[in-house]
């Protein structure tokens, strides 16, 4: 924040912001401000996001050699690390906790959320979790992977399961939270005006994501507390040598862990909802059903889970029954992609930055997309199962598609939430690098998978190398692209060009008020009267 | 400017927990009698009349919004979905897997 | 406002003592709390929901073994502690009621009520989880049990049994916080007729614990305790 | 350029296909990838053909559309019809593949870390090598000694997971000769990428010479008599008379009649749960307590053996189904172990 503070300091004459109207420790670290928590919000999770990201850079070069470079022990430390971390406190936090949490209050006319302390002991909650975390890293780190499946991580296992578990377990409360404060928010805080069909569609999306965070973190809470409860006392409710069935393990983690994919992913698709809308100039296309699209995927989410356990031994009519839920959980997904699309058609499209993310966003979340039809059709999810055909699918939708979001969501508000631009050129260099790095990092990794390489192998047959060296040199490429925005980003804070209030000629509150916004928001509580997205009477910014 | 919940009457309240604590004795007697599987069935149903009524009048469901009754029962039907796929794994598949149930469609259940 | 008594009119109006900047007014700050709070409910919920989850598979598994447990379980403590909660709840609701009322004195007293039948529960559940220790019935640590072909099966009925009493009982002792914020509160005549909604959030979850043992007790203590 | 270094560094792209199964998944794997690709190009041709057609020009403003009711259904149930094709097809095969044809041959599998134990009916053992004949159809039968595994045959197309406490199975019918990769794809700790074998496909001759090589130690029925004999199993259960425990005779997939009034099947998976937890199905008639618990006394391999020697208790049952199904290959002496051909389902695909 020393950058922040400074900045504000040497020019005197600016209005005053959340960021210079209180200086110092305090103001941050008890803050109820949600633009601050916030912004407290993305430092720790990129710190994690690198975290998890040095993991995975580490453990594709031991990939470069079949034999492997580190000892076993190190590798499923690390991508076990890898997998907790990025999904517990990078993914699930990411776009909700900061850019849903500084701007949903803003798009529909709040002062704040509705529970602000509840918003910072989330955060609390969060870097708690985090460090339990973190401590078991340091300790020796986990060997379970990011699922702890029993009754490897309850009997078997000597790593620091608990610890982790225990992070995780504390990071879920920290997600409770957050959807409860939008829920509520979302229901009781909007302007007079902003109705239901006035929402913007990342308020939807949004939404749409607390219910889940809601309905499925608090499974995922008791089913740790169990695990941890039979790692401790040695009584069998998941380990079968002691009577229980790990099966019920699967079932009770994938209640969660299944919607928690869409906890991840829809709220990308609300930032790609606004991207497209504003850099095509026109209303999204359908918005009716892109709203719906999310709620119907916020609650098929919660009975597809079962396709992750095709070949536990679950039985062979549940199998089928969801695998025809899941093919019905591609449809709402599809009309989001479909109407992004048709937003474009007759509009007025610009490519600036965040627009080149909503393209690579659709790009590559299509074919994610579509890879998820290969596993929820039975057969070839036998042939698929457990291989890098599905580390391939979910980082197709995962990091090409949720990371992609981020980056064009960050970019997006950029100026909004900092009153800087980031430099345009050095911004569409890296977009164009994360592109083609992701590509080249995963894209291998779908041969491979039906090759049948299996996953969270340390070393493998020589056959399947030159994929694995092709792969290693992608994520090598994504890893330096992901670090371009964090330099040009931090540079931006002091030496980017003044953004003004609206540089995109965006409709929507959040760009009718100043940048960065005052403490609460709003001088006077705004009166809607419009829908959203009125870009038919927006006065044009770029001529 | 309170919240205009209109104020129970000492009747009311007085009357909902006399219907508990009878509903517990009942709920006690019926277990003593050998229903079979009924004994679980009704154990349930008491218990869920319990909780409504606790719900209705002592959290004031009676006087509360659609939404808050949406958001009341939501809780419940989520569980319910979770637990009624479950058991349909368990039902569809036995507790031990039977390594070729197809192979002996009769000889199972034949009791 | 049927039968209630006009609120007394030199009392401050929430809108001056307690409306958060963001509200813009104390209805929707209510409203908020309120369905904040079942929103939180909702999570208690499905968190309760997995045990009840798992300690439905187990029983729908080994009918036996269940059936055989039911012996060790004390319906008499159990039973009365059902009654005590159900009349802390009345006391809670009670308390709510005096809130509304505006009786200082009520409030305190019947939260104090609802504090002390909280008490009395959690005490009777220490007798029942010292008899359990005694009986060595406590999986993992002290478990010895009876009919030897249900050992395995049995130990993963009481470990859910401390599983879902423990929750429960952690629960009961937030809520004995809770209470004695309440109290604390009252003393300083936060509450009146036009601001009590902590009492009344408190008030939700306290009949929310209570609504789970209504669920706890048969299924524990009652089912198959004959056959 | 970039082919000729695919070849030069011998890469595969497409994994063999040699078994029955890989043809028709791979046949659908194909209709996915092609349905994949031509949703892929057209929204990417979209997205470019819109974004260039439509990129700001000064003057143009963007015209703005609303929607459209049907286009919205039209997109939503044309892909909806596709995958209900994906689905059917897919659940087609997978209910195939759960059901393995009669007279295939009998295998099993033990996982635990970090390898793969395969016990074969005539008695030879092997540690990460299978050996399959050629155009035999092979049922696995497959145990967990510790944590979840997953057995995997990518030549083959074939995967299950390895649960501890179950019997999982999974069957198949090699085509081709050759020598294939067998993973464990669940991890399963430190040396999971250890858990790497072969699966040897020979023909029906050069099968029978290496089933009649290995030095064997008696047929699985006689390694589990011998079992039966060490831990005194015999003492109780009489072989022709009633004695403190069920006659074993005749037992083999035959209805039992428990003390709780159920019925249940005397396959694999209950023997097994009889030796590891004999009280949890007591047999009308009989005490429970009688028997010790042998969880943790004997290994997954060991209740194989022992169920090997029960299977040999029922020669031949008369019921025509259940006989049929009996593989008589547990009974055939070394050197002329399975039925080579009649296949009652032709290998479909290729």
């Amino acid at each position: 924040m020393a950058t922040l503070a400074h900045h504000s300091a040497e020019t005197e004459i600016e209005p005053v912001d959340y960021l210079n109207v209180e200086f110092g420790w305090k103001s941050w670290l008890l803050t109820t401000d949600h633009k601050r928590i916030a912004m407290l919000y993305l430092i720790s999770i990129t710190l994690m996001f690198f975290v998890g990201g040095a993991a995975a850079v580490a453990f594709r070069i031991n990939l470069l050699e079949p034999e492997g470079i580190f000892a076993p022990e190190t590798y499923n430390r690390l991508f076990s690390m890898h997998g907790i971390v990025m999904v517990f406190f990078f993914l699930v936090p990411s776009i909700p906790a900061t850019l849903a949490n500084f701007f949903i209050p803003i798009m529909i006319g709040a002062k704040d959320l509705a529970f602000p302390r509840v918003n910072l002991l989330s955060w609390y909650l969060y870097v708690i979790g985090a460090a339990f975390t973190m401590y078991a890293v340091l300790r020796g780190g986990v060997d379970t992977g990011w699922t702890f499946y029993t009754p490897y991580s309850s009997t078997y296992s000597n790593s620091y399961v608990l610890a982790a578990a225990f992070g995780v377990f504390t990071a879920g409360f920290s997600s409770i939270l957050t959807g409860l404060n939008f829920i509520v928010t979302v229901h009781k805080m909007r302007a007079p005006g902003m109705t239901w069909s006035r929402l913007p569609l990342f308020v939807w999306s949004n939404y749409a994501t607390g219910l889940i965070q809601v309905l499925g973190t608090p499974v995922l809470a008791i089913t740790l507390l169990l695990l941890a409860f039979e790692r401790i006392a040695k009584v069998g409710i998941f380990d079968p040598n002691i009577g229980g069935d790990p099966i019920l393990f699967q079932h009770l983690f994938w209640f969660y862990s299944h919607p928690a994919v869409y906890i991840m992913i829809l709220p990308g698709m609300g930032v790609i909802s606004e991207i497209m809308a504003c850099f095509s100039r026109k209303r999204v296309f359908g918005y009716n059903f892109v709203a719906f699209s999310s709620m119907a995927i916020a609650v098929l989410s919660f009975v597809v889970w079962g396709h992750h356990m095709f070949l536990t031994g679950e039985s062979m009519y549940t199998g089928i029954a969801f695998s025809i839920l899941s093919f019905l959980v591609a449809v709402p997904s599809a009309i989001k992609v479909f109407n992004w699309t048709a937003t474009m058609y007759k509009g007025s499209v610009s490519f600036d930055t965040p627009m080149l993310y909503a393209f690579g966003f659709i790009g590559l979340f299509t074919i994610g997309g579509l890879t998820g039809l290969f596993l929820a059709s039975l057969a070839t999810d036998v042939a698929t199962h457990g291989t890098y055909f599905i580390v391939a699918h979910f980082h197709y939708v995962m990091v090409g598609g949720m990371v992609m979001a981020f980056l064009g969501g960050v970019h997006f508000w950029w100026p909004k939430m900092t009153g800087r631009m980031y430099p345009e050129a050095w911004s569409k260099f890296a977009a164009l690098i994360i592109f083609l790095g992701f590509n080249l990092t995963f894209f291998p990794q779908f041969i491979l998978g039906y090759l049948g390489m299996p996953r969270r192998y340390h070393a493998y047959p020589p056959e399947f190398q030159m994929l694995n060296v092709l792969s290693t040199a992608g994520a090598s490429v994504l890893g330096i692209g992901y670090l371009i925005p964090i330099v040009y980003m931090l540079w931006s804070l002091k030496y980017g060009p003044k953004a003004g209030n609206n540089p995109w000629g965006a409709t929507g509150l959040e760009w009718k008020i100043q940048s960065p916004p005052t403490t609460f928001n709003f001088d006077e509580t705004p009166i809607v009267t419009e829908e959203a997205y009125n870009y038919g009477e927006a006065e044009g910014v770029h001529g | 400017m309170s919240a205009h919940v209109p104020i129970p009457t000492l009747r009311a309240l007085v009357s909902v927990w006399a219907a508990l604590i009878v509903l517990t004795g009942t709920t006690v007697g019926v277990s003593f009698l050998e229903l079979g599987e009924w004994n679980v069935v009704v154990a349930l149903l008491i218990a869920l009349f319990k909780a409504s009524l606790v719900a209705w009048v002592f959290m004031g469901i009676r006087h509360s919004n659609a939404m808050t009754r949406l958001f009341c029962v939501a809780g419940l039907v989520w569980l319910c979905i979770m637990m009624f796929i479950t058991f349909s794994d368990y039902t569809t598949r036995g507790w031990t897997y039977q390594a070729q149930p197809w192979s002996h469609p009769k000889a199972g259940g034949s009791h | 406002m049927a039968d209630a008594t006009v609120p007394v009119s030199h009392e401050p109006t929430a809108e001056e003592t307690h409306l958060r900047h963001h509200f813009a007014n104390s209805a929707q700050q209510t409203d908020a709390s309120t369905l904040g709070m079942w929103t939180f409910l909702i999570t208690e919920v499905l968190f309760f929901g997995g045990m009840f989850m798992a300690y439905a598979i187990y029983r729908a598994t080994f009918p036996d073994a269940f059936a055989s447990t039911s012996e060790y379980m004390n319906v008499i403590l159990g039973g009365t502690n059902t009654a005590v909660l159900i009349c802390s709840s009345l006391t809670m609701v009670l308390a709510v009621r005096a809130a509304q009322l505006s009786s200082r004195k009520g409030l305190i007293l019947f939260l104090i009520l609802t504090m002390i039948f909280g008490t009395i529960f959690l005490v009777i559940k220490g007798f029942e989880y010292t008899d359990k220790w005694r009986e060595h019935l406590v999986p993992g640590f002290n478990f010895h049990y009876a009919p030897a072909q249900f050992e395995h099966n049995a130990q993963i009925l009481f470990f859910l049994y401390f599983c879902m009493t423990g929750m429960h009982a952690v629960h009961m002792i937030v809520g004995l916080g809770l209470l004695t914020f309440l109290i604390v509160q009252a003393q300083r005549r936060v509450f009146n007729a036009n601001y009590f909604a902590p009492v009344e959030m408190i008030g939700l979850y306290w009949h929310f614990v209570d609504i789970v043992w209504i669920f706890l007790f048969p299924l524990l203590y009652l089912i198959g305790h004959r056959t | 350029m970039l082919a000729r270094l695919l070849f030069l560094a011998d890469l595969e792209l497409f994994p063999p296909a040699a078994s029955a199964q890989a043809g028709p998944i791979d046949d659908l794997y194909w209709f996915e990838v092609i349905v994949s690709a031509i949703m892929t190009v057209l929204i990417f041709a979209a997205i470019v053909l819109f974004a260039w057609k439509y990129r700001r020009r000064p003057g143009v403003e963007a015209v703005q559309i609303e929607g459209s009711t049907p286009l919205e259904l039209t997109w939503s149930i044309l892909p909806f019809l596709v995958m209900l094709v994906m689905f059917g097809w897919g659940a087609q095969l997978y209910f195939a593949a759960q059901q393995p044809p009669k007279d295939a041959m009998e295998i099993f599998v033990t996982g635990k870390q970090w390898m793969w134990k395969i016990q074969y009916p005539d008695g030879n053992r092997e540690i990460d090598e299978l050996h399959v004949p050629v155009g035999q159809p092979v049922k696995l039968t497959m145990a967990s000694e510790d944590v979840i595994h997953s057995f995997s045959i990518p030549a083959f197309r074939i995967r299950h997971d390895v649960v501890p406490g179950h019997y999982d199975s999974v069957w198949f019918t090699p085509t081709k000769p050759g020598r294939y990769h067998l993973f464990c794809t669940e991890y399963c700790g430190n040396q999971h990428a250890g858990m790497i074998g072969w699966v040897t496909v020979m023909d029906q001759r050069a099968y029978n010479n290496w089933a009649s090589g290995g030095g064997s130690q008696g047929t699985l029925a006689e390694q589990g008599e011998k079992l039966f004999q060490q831990f005194g199993c015999a003492t109780c259960h009489l072989l022709d008379q009633q004695g403190r425990c069920p006659v074993l005779r005749d037992l083999y997939n035959k209805p039992v009649q428990l003390s709780d009034g159920r019925t249940v099947l005397a396959d694999d998976a209950y023997l097994r749960e009889s030796i590891l937890e004999p009280n949890a199905k007591i047999v009308r008639g009989f005490e429970p307590n009688v028997m010790p618990n042998f969880r943790g006394q004997v290994s997954e391999e060991n209740v194989i053996q022992l169920i090997g020697y029960i299977k040999s208790l029922s020669p031949q049952t008369p019921a025509s189904q259940q006989g049929s199904q009996q593989p008589p290959v547990v009974l055939a002496p070394p050197g002329t172990p399975a039925k080579a051909s009649p296949k009652p389902k032709p290998a479909p695909g290729r």
